[in-house]
């Protein structure tokens, strides 16, 4: 099972906050294509694999946590 | 080291005053510089008053980040001590979003992790704010401010 | 504004509660940032432990320059507030030396005018140190630590 | 009357604190002849007339307080 978490303006946009994904060996970019019926990738989107940020890229596993978020805007001004 | 979230208004001299106490005296003795970043909420950062803001975070993540960078700063700079704490939830104008910190032996290397500590907290830890405004509507800040030119 | 000198030790913390506590309400709403120096006497910056030190200073010269200082950082940056506060007489290990604050809408201002009055009171103030250590020695400081790079 | 005063190390080595001179136009450097029996001035010495920086060729009028020192180092390490 791939846990799958959308924070912010994403979750919002994407009308959902947790998806829970069949095993595979894959990719961010095909845990993101599967999670959001392929939808476009918004510009600047970011991702993390269990807690790290992670290219589109990067492989996937079984029992990961793959999160897709906007660019951060923390901090002061 | 004092590093991690605070979920309600907190005042910051005073977690300064209590970093700077928990230093050992040999510590202490060593200390010739601290410099302190703290950032406040603006009620007046849009077209519209802002009346409060929602501060998202990714749990477990952005704590990890913050940690990371901490520990970043004191494998960089010779550092006494460290102060890396940012808000999150509901926040009204005028409350602290975060504190950053370095203690030191000199000037130079406290200015520069305190830097350090400000900019990559922004950049790169997961925080993300939702500001509600007077006019009624409510939107999430999608741009930082760029980092200041050295 | 909080300028000046003190003749005792003083909480350079609880100082900086009550700098920002003088804020108006509409200067506070537009506070973002503010970027803070306290400079504390170290024990350990000689061949030999120190055990006080006395801070001279030329009166009227002295407070004359940090008053000026403070208004060139006004003049320069958007500032709301800004202290400059300077220790003189005998002084002892742990205790502070120099408070240099400033707080601004954004923190490029805020980090740029700490850092202002923090190298212009250390180069251009008359303030002179002497030193006295545990192993009876006493001398005067003789050069001041180079600015940091930028 | 001008009032000449000395500050730290050089006081010490100058042996006086304050010393009055008779009035007079002249210049810094007249002055620091005058008050130190024309000492050779130390490297990087420093003058201030009425509590503001003044180079050596500045003028000193009649009132005026003359002030020598050494390089300052105030502030923190």
């Amino acid at each position: 099972m791939i846990t799958v978490r959308f924070f912010a303006s994403l979750r919002e946009r994407m009308g959902q906050e947790m998806r829970l994904l069949p095993a595979g060996p894959c990719t961010v970019r095909e845990v993101w294509d599967l999670a959001t019926d392929q939808a476009q990738p918004p510009t600047h989107l970011l991702a993390a694999v269990n807690l790290e940020y992670a290219d589109f890229d990067a492989p996937v596993a079984d029992g990961d946590e793959v999160a897709f978020f906007p660019p951060v805007t923390g901090g002061a001004a | 080291m004092i590093v991690g979230l605070r979920a309600a208004p907190f005042a910051p001299w005073s977690l300064l005053a209590e970093a700077e106490q928990a230093l050992s005296p040999a510590d202490r003795d060593g200390c010739g510089a601290s410099s302190v970043f703290v950032g406040t909420m603006r009620a007046d950062s849009g077209p519209a008053q802002v009346l409060r803001m929602h501060l998202e975070h990714y749990p477990g993540m952005t704590e990890r980040m913050l940690a990371r960078m901490a520990d970043a700063a004191c494998s960089r700079w010779p550092l006494r001590q460290v102060v890396l704490v940012h808000r999150v939830g509901w926040v009204a104008p005028g409350e602290t979003l975060v504190v950053a910190a370095a203690w030191s032996a000199h000037r130079a290397e406290a200015f520069a992790a305190c830097r350090y500590l400000v900019e990559t907290a922004k950049h790169q830890a997961p925080f993300w704010k939702r500001e509600c405004r007077a006019d009624g509507t409510s939107s999430w800040v999608t741009a930082n401010t760029p980092a200041p030119a050295e």
